[in-house]
């Protein structure tokens, strides 16, 4: 049983059909494939783009320790995680989570584990221009975000 | 060692990274934040609530009560908003 | 706001990233997609393939009900069912589920609710062909598969 | 009514669907199962255990004391497996 691991930090976007061939091509063992897309989402028809800001180097030593932990928990045949820094304008792809398995299970606890992780310990912060001209707030942390990580330690 | 400050830490601080020499009492996280505080007005605002700071050492989540001492590169920075 | 449904039964496969296209494209309120693959899985390289049998009218109208629980419960901004029949190879795609919502959450929760359910209530049939040449079992139904299905009765 | 048959149902009555006329005392799904099974040995094999068969009416499930009175189309087959 291989299994791949793939993380990427990049400005470019993704292509979802290809990194799920990645994942599942040339083997018949992968019963399960669930991926989550994040995009750039507009509330109030008020945001012109979002800045995403990251820490090079930590970002992908960070997202590897969370990789590692949802390969540990679950039994996968391959993650592929992918997170965009730079510029994004609504509607652009951000991350991408990728979880392959043998049974559906696994796949979907997996990518709500790795997402819920994803937003509260990798580097990435983000910063809203708005439509008017003006550079808006960085965007808060959530407490949500904190709490939907938190309940994965109580298992 | 080196210190470096991303997203609004780094916008209020003014740059992004700089050497730093903290004094032998400076022994853990928590006192580099309030050294570094006392550096000027930009640094004040900064870690105004140092409570809510996220620091990483060496690349690497710590708490407040950590000790800086064997560190090489020392990071400040909000609460993480990606995904 | 619009909300799109979109529930096929066809024997032919499907395009993920064209399904994902249609659910997303041309609107900027949508921050996350969650996709389920089901594929065909050769448990132990002995599968030539699976047949899948349907009840032709009910698969759509028990697909349809399933769908409109998920809308009820989850404020969903789009869902996508398409679930094949007839022969099946291993790394085939079977199902595909598509859920895309504001946040992460619903969409997480409404899919794996979906695949649950689509699992227990929708009227298909798996007939395994062996590699050997002998035509197989009917695939058997899992408990685990009802107790899955069970848990959303209890929230 | 129309009975139909799926899967190893079908398989085992020999066919996918006929027209069936139980008499006035066959009144829910489970009566009609009975009923059905003493059609011939196909039929005993096809509900020989009648607990795990599932029954639609109308496309609709329904259990095994839903009354039949105005089905239609009454469909038998085993537990599901699709998804």
């Amino acid at each position: 049983m291989t299994k791949q691991t793939i993380i990427r930090i990049q400005q470019e976007t993704f292509d979802i059909a290809l990194e799920m061939q990645r994942l599942s091509q040339g083997r018949s063992d992968v019963g399960a494939i669930v991926t989550f897309t994040g995009l750039c989402r507009d509330e109030n028809a008020a945001l012109c783009a979002l800045e995403l800001e990251h820490y090079p180097g930590m970002a992908e030593e960070e997202i590897a320790r969370v990789v590692a932990q949802a390969e540990a928990r679950w039994p996968l045949l391959g993650i592929t995680v992918i997170h965009r820094y730079g510029r994004m304008n609504p509607g652009d792809q951000i991350v991408l989570v990728i979880t392959a398995s043998s049974h559906r299970q696994a796949a979907f606890e997996s990518a709500e584990f790795l997402m819920d992780y994803l937003k509260t310990r990798a580097p990435f912060w983000k910063k809203e221009h708005k439509r008017d001209g003006t550079i808006g707030d960085w965007v808060s942390a959530k407490d949500h975000d904190d709490q939907a990580a938190a309940r994965w330690e109580q298992t | 060692m080196k210190a470096v400050y991303f997203a609004w830490v780094r916008e209020r601080i003014g740059h992004a990274e700089e050497e730093i020499n903290p004094p032998a009492h400076v022994s853990n996280v928590a006192d580099l934040i309030s050294w570094l505080s006392e550096k000027g007005e930009e640094y004040a605002y900064a870690f105004e609530k140092p409570q809510i700071i996220r620091v990483a050492i060496d690349r690497t989540h710590v708490k407040h009560d950590t000790l800086i001492k064997d560190a090489r590169e020392i990071a400040f920075f909000p609460p993480m908003t990606g995904g």
